[in-house]
């Protein structure tokens, strides 16, 4: 269901089937791992078994020695990267952290960190290499746990980090696993506190979680004896991957290829580059193609992990139910190096109310972990789930309903955020008025042990940087290429847009992700940006072609072109001259070469975007088991492209956000070793686990976007662990405050309150 | 004339005020006109004649991604912010 | 993966005799779903791998007036789609229905379950409920252990080296007889019991007292248990809650988990109770001939 | 190193021999030996589906099968399923149905769903959730999926009156 206006466009809104749809479906489309390459050896990484270790020496010789290998390689096979910061895209990135987590200098700093990798003839050589290695640990003692981290006496990872605020560091600052601090402030809190009536102030605390994507890494990189490096990899951003990969190995941007593989999933976790690096010197001192794959555990232990968190969120409110103040104290586990989203986590936490006064601090802690990656949303689940439990408790202590609360205090058009920027056109209250007009929250629901919870959401959404180039082919079709790999269907949304602009059916457009060689600069796929700014760059190809089409057609019909008009997919000249778009791509060659639109986006910026779900649960208060009984998520589009695809997002996020809720947890035992570093112990919900998502697309379009687009990839997970939290309370009269609201957990805490 | 907001960790700078007015039409501009009145201001904000790696500029509302070049109207509001990425 | 040998013997003799010339280093591949994880993980290390798939002893399943003979190596998705073991040795399809997901239930059998002795088998509880006995082949012969005595600790069981179960022999079920398998997990499938519970009752002619009942606890212990003392409590009882709830407290009672990353020894033994009177709600259910409503997970 | 072993195998349809080592796994033969890169692998211990084939008709995760296990046996993979230019109806379904986002589980997900309705043409949307528990999709929170399978149970069973 869409709401707004009747359809306007001739394409967007459609369903067409997607164009690499049947290569999917067939198992012929060419992930990451499945490329073959002539004498292709095969590499593994070893890891290390301690969480927190000095490492003293590394000897590889007993490996070197057995038959098949063809080359190691250790940190010192990588150039001193000193303290560099470097613009990768998404974010400044320390080159010297990056290039320690790529492969650990002198010390490992989480179970799983890279101290050397081996290439070899089968991958069972190479496996049985790396164990001939050997390595020379003192193991340190590691501190797991984001509030220890910060206590003066606590472990320190790097002696180079110290708290910086605002990009700068004071002179006296030690260093610390602080490694940042923010401060956002609105206001004056003091103040706003005293106008209320109902103040609530709660802690909570996150455990770190995974993007859980099906498939591991990979890459297979060719280093040329020219000294040309060819990498084929599964990535959510080639020309970050070939920056990343470059800098790393210490070669020219130029020298370093990137061929986009089709990806099995990224959510974020496939951004930074943990193996072409690694591929890339072992084929260099073996001079042949070397293929790594990660295996699974490798892919938990080292890779991904969103950040655990603590938080506190106060918030008062008047007894009419209208918010006056809002302050929060948010600490984020960064990992081994520093980099956690705890910006956006601080900017998120009051971004869906309009709140007078509030204050928002927040730290970026190092600890024992994987270094953590964006995952959807990156800081925002973890905010929404302590700040939409907080609302949940005020609408029940005024005793007002709680979709008609969020609308009185909802964030509109001209909110100012507690980060200082006024928000344009949104739609947060739109999404909440679409939930309580649902027959979903109009039903009664009945039954013991059940609850019904609504939560909302919000997440910025990027704009950044895409190229398109568009070919119109005598047939009537046109090829497009693109540079931004496609996770989740996105070629079919950029070829619609394409399509839409021209006129003609999205079948007729033939889109394809290019290499780094073969396309403009392009930023990844990520902050839900593709549909947004990559289809505004596709908009911009098709009205090139829209005008070049127009210069042929007068030529054609040997009139000025000042006569002829594009409209509606037609030429249209003087005297009732016209051309369908496939009558004139036939004649093109008549009076010249080849029609090649192009397009680039670079400085529009999204409106951010927002979704309010609302979840029935079943409580088993005798076990705490939490069953999702039915499940509804209303959320801004913007303008729905392909409306099967935005679905598609939301209900994708919707069952991320119910792992992370119920069930996904890193269990570490108290040495810093991971134990459940598999599908089987970490839960990700299977779907007997989950019942249909229904969907409800809200469309206020985002004046930023000519078709009105938002991105939809990454606020869907946002509400779900503070709606089903919400839920559980409706049904068993206990707030949760940890997550996952494991069964444990929820009978631990239904004992208690009995 | 465009309103600054000083961060908060920079608002010693300022004597504890929130916004102050600068001249300019572009981010750099203002930030010149600011610098004799609040000394210190644009060496904690840029780095070689650029904002610091992670800062970003807003104008009015609007992620910028021109940094110190940013248009910014008569009347906008210009609000440095951590930089933004995304999942 | 380790490198290690294969072979696939057709005899029951020539089994015994490859995996007692590896002196420990043979290993019995049934289904393989533990065996070729535990190898690549390196928690095994084989030089010879048996497949055991093709002798016929392995793979009998017969239900007569004597009783079930269920073969070690027979796949779980044998054991759900058996008619007879479906109406009568319910607590087996129960059991065979959760081990992994489908696929894994083409391939794992109940003799590969057992002989892994993880004490949250799957299998083993429902084996022991219906009081299979299981025959174990060796170079010395034959011999018979009855199931609660095949596991000693986690990964350990009473198998000699060179010795091979054969089978699984369980006695014919009594009139008004019903069994039923449960465990309890986070998600709704995939995944290792936090607690297991089976049990098997047997009901009067009125079908209103129990007169015989086994029942088995799982993921409470270094191994799975038969709770003796909580089925005695039923002995000759109408199964209102009370008695239910005594039969739960004298299996919380031996109940002596550990606390690990899928429950604290608390919350188990709470569980415990939980399970027990659910589970034997469900056979009293089956026993009375009514159909159970029960899906897998809730 | 053990000795490779010759295997002779029905590889949809096709009488196909390969080498291998005991240790390597079905999947593992199909990915690197035969080059039949359409399995796909997820976690290598049984627990995502990804690598779903049929071994004699029945759903197994293939990177717990050592090929030399195949000997003899029939198996079916993505690649088998369909048939020239012509999608299966499982296929087609997933495709009109928007089943899919990244793409990586679908090979497996096709699988699981050929075996489920040879087994069983009226699959409930229950039946369908616990038939597929063992396949992990990370994407698209199984709701398309779920619908797909049902639409290709319901076009084959109109297929089977006409």
């Amino acid at each position: 269901m869409a709401t707004g206006e009747k359809r306007k466009y001739k394409v967007i809104g459609t369903r067409p089937l997607r164009h690499d749809g049947v290569d999917k479906l067939t198992g012929r489309a060419q992930y990451g791992a499945d490329i073959r390459l002539t004498g292709m050896l095969h590499g593994v990484v070893l890891r290390s078994p301690h969480a927190h270790a000095k490492i003293k020496s590394i000897d590889t010789s007993a490996a070197a020695a057995l038959p098949g290998v063809r080359a190691i390689c250790t940190s010192a096979d990588f150039p001193d990267q000193v303290g560099r910061i470097v613009e990768l895209g998404e974010g400044a990135v320390n080159m010297r952290h990056l290039s320690a987590n790529v492969m650990a200098h002198d010390k490992a700093l989480y179970k799983g960190h890279a101290v050397a990798a081996v290439a070899a003839d089968s991958i069972h050589i190479a496996e049985e290499a790396a164990k001939l290695i050997k390595i020379d640990y003192e193991p340190l003692p590691p501190v797991m746990e984001v509030l220890g981290a910060m206590r003066d006496d606590a472990p320190l990872l790097n002696d180079d980090v110290r708290m910086t605020e605002m990009g700068t560091v004071k002179p006296e600052t030690k260093p610390s696993n602080v490694a940042a601090k923010f401060l956002f402030t609105k206001g004056d809190v003091t103040a706003g506190f005293a106008k209320a009536d109902i103040i609530i102030e709660r802690e909570f605390r996150t455990a770190t979680v995974h993007q859980g994507y099906i498939e591991p890494h990979n890459a297979t990189v060719l280093w040329n004896a020219d000294g040309k490096v060819t990498v084929w990899m599964s990535t959510q951003g080639t020309f970050t991957a070939r920056q990343q990969t470059a800098e790393l190995v210490g070669i020219a941007v130029s020298d370093v290829k990137v061929v986009p593989m089709e990806i099995g999933g990224g959510f974020g976790g496939k951004i930074s580059v943990y193996l072409p690096p690694v591929a890339a010197i072992l084929s260099r001192k073996s001079g042949k193609p070397v293929q790594i794959q990660m295996e699974r555990a490798a892919v938990f232990e080292a890779t991904g992990p969103t950040p655990g968190s603590f938080m506190r969120v106060k918030v008062g409110a008047t007894r009419d139910g209208k918010i006056v103040a809002g302050e929060a104290w948010i600490a984020f586990e960064a990992g081994a190096f520093p980099g956690s989203p705890i910006a956006p986590g601080c900017m998120c936490v009051f971004s869906c109310y309009d709140i007078p006064d509030a204050r928002v601090e927040g730290y970026d802690v190092c600890v024992n972990k994987p270094r953590s990656n964006a995952y959807r949303a990156p800081g925002s689940t973890q905010v929404a789930f302590a700040m939409e439990t907080v609302v949940d408790e005020i609408c029940e202590k005024l005793g007002v309903d709680a979709a008609e609360f969020r609308i009185k205090n909802g964030a509109k058009e001209g909110t100012r955020r507690v980060d200082g920027p006024v928000y344009h056109r949104i739609g947060m209250i739109e999404t909440v008025e679409a939930i309580r007009d649902s027959e979903h929250y109009q039903s009664k629901l009945t039954g013991p042990n059940r609850g019904r919870g609504i939560a909302t959401g919000f997440w910025f959404n990027a704009g950044l940087k895409s190229a398109v180039v568009a070919t119109v082919n005598l047939d009537g079709t046109v090829s497009l290429i693109e540079g931004s790999t496609d996770i989740g269907g996105s070629r079919t949304g950029i070829a619609m847009q394409l399509a839409e602009t021209l006129g003609i059916a999205a079948e007729a457009v033939k889109p394809q992700v290019a290499d780094t060689d073969s396309i403009g600069y392009t930023d990844v796929t990520g902050g839900s940006r593709v549909t947004f700014a990559t289809g505004i760059a596709a908009v911009e190809a098709a009205k090139e072609i829209q005008k070049q089409m127009v210069e042929r057609a007068a030529l054609l019909w040997e009139v000025d072109s000042a006569s002829v008009k594009y409209e509606d997919g037609k030429v249209i000249g003087p005297a009732e001259k016209s051309f369908s778009f496939a009558e004139l791509a036939a004649k093109i060659h008549e009076v010249g070469g080849a029609v090649i639109g192009h397009g680039t986006s670079s400085s529009a910026e999204q409106g951010g975007a927002f979704g309010t779900h609302c979840v029935d649960v079943e409580v088993d208060p005798d076990t705490g088991k939490v069953q999702i009984l039915r499940y509804t998520i209303a959320q801004d589009a913007g303008t729905a492209i392909h409306p099967s695809y935005v679905e598609g997002q939301m209900q994708g996020g919707v069952v991320q956000g119910i792992g992370w809720a119920l069930n996904e947890e890193y269990f570490y035992d108290d040495k810093g070793v991971m134990r459940n570093a598999t599908f089987l112990d970490y839960r990700i919900p299977t779907c007997y686990d989950v019942p249909m998502i229904e969907t409800i697309i809200v469309e206020v379009p985002d004046p930023a976007h000519p078709y009105g687009v938002r991105g939809v990839g990454e606020v869907p997970i946002c509400p779900p662990p503070a709606a089903i939290a919400n839920a559980i309370h409706a049904a068993v009269g206990v707030r949760m405050r940890d997550l996952p609201m494991s069964p444990p957990k929820v009978c631990a805490a239904v004992m208690q309150k009995k | 004339m465009p309103t600054v907001y000083i961060p908060p960790a920079l608002r010693d700078l300022t004597g504890g005020v929130e916004t102050v007015e600068g001249k300019g039409q572009t981010v750099r501009a203002v930030l010149v006109d600011l610098e004799p009145r609040y000394p210190g201001l644009t060496a904690k904000l840029c780095i070689d004649d650029a904002l610091r790696p992670g800062l970003m500029v807003a104008v009015s509302g609007t992620m910028s991604r021109q940094g110190l070049r940013t248009p910014v109207p008569a009347n906008a509001e210009v609000h440095f912010l951590p930089a933004l990425g995304g999942g | 993966m380790r490198d290690f040998d294969y072979a696939a013997p057709t005899t029951l003799a020539d089994a015994v005799m490859l995996l007692s010339r590896g002196n420990g280093a043979a290993r019995p591949l049934a289904g393989g779903t533990d065996l070729i994880d535990h190898v690549r993980t390196g928690r095994l290390a084989p030089d010879t791998v048996v497949d055991i798939k093709k002798i016929a002893e392995l793979n009998v399943l017969e239900a007569s007036p004597q009783g079930l003979r269920l073969g070690a190596a027979v796949p779980c998705y044998r054991v759900y789609g058996h008619a007879a073991i479906v109406a009568d040795y319910s607590a087996l399809a129960d059991s065979g229905h959760i081990i992994g997901g489908v696929q894994i239930q083409t391939r794992a059998s109940f003799g590969g379950n057992v002989c892994n002795s993880g004490p949250a088998a799957d299998s083993t509880p429902s084996l022991i409920a219906l009081g299979a006995v299981c025959v174990i082949a060796g170079p010395k012969g034959t011999r018979e252990v009855p199931a609660e005595d095949f596991c000693t600790d986690p990964s350990k069981n009473v198998l000699q080296p060179g010795e091979l179960l054969v089978e699984f022999r369980i006695p014919a079920r009594a009139k008004n007889s019903g069994s039923h398998y449960r465990r309890f997990i986070p998600r709704n499938e995939m995944d290792i019991a936090v607690v297991s519970v089976a049990a098997s009752v047997t009901l009067d002619d009125a079908k209103q007292k129990i007169i015989a009942a086994r029942i088995s606890l799982g993921a409470v212990a270094p191994k799975p248990l038969l709770a003796t003392d909580a089925a005695a409590v039923l002995i000759g009882q109408v199964p209102t809650d009370d008695i239910l709830a005594k039969a739960a407290d004298a299996a919380r009672k031996i109940a002596t988990p550990i606390t690990d990353m899928r429950g604290t020894a608390e919350y188990r033994t709470h569980l415990v109770g939980v399970l027990v009177t659910r589970v034997l709600q469900a056979a009293i259910t089956r026993a009375k001939g009514e159909k159970l409503d029960y899906r897998p997970g809730h | 190193m053990s000795k490779k072993r010759v295997v002779s195998a029905t590889i949809n349809g096709n009488t196909t021999e390969f080498l291998c080592e005991p240790r390597q796994t079905l999947l593992e033969v199909l990915r690197n030996v035969l080059n039949m890169t359409g399995t796909k692998e997820g976690c290598t211990n049984g627990n995502c589906g990804s690598c779903t084939v049929l071994l004699n008709g029945r759903p197994v995760t293939s990177c717990l099968v050592l090929a030399v296990e195949a000997d003899g046996a029939s198996v079916r993979t993505i690649e088998g399923v369909a048939c020239g230019s012509h999608l299966d109806p499982v296929q087609q379904c997933f495709l009109e149905g928007a089943a899919l986002q990244c793409g990586i589980c679908t090979p497996g997900f096709i699988m699981q769903t050929e075996a489920l309705l040879e087994q069983n043409g009226h699959p409930t949307e229950a039946d369908v959730r616990f038939h597929l528990a063992g396949n992990l999709c990370r994407c698209t929170g199984y709701d398309k999926i779920v619908r797909s399978v049902l639409a290709a149970a319901e076009f084959k069973r109109g297929e089977a009156t006409t």
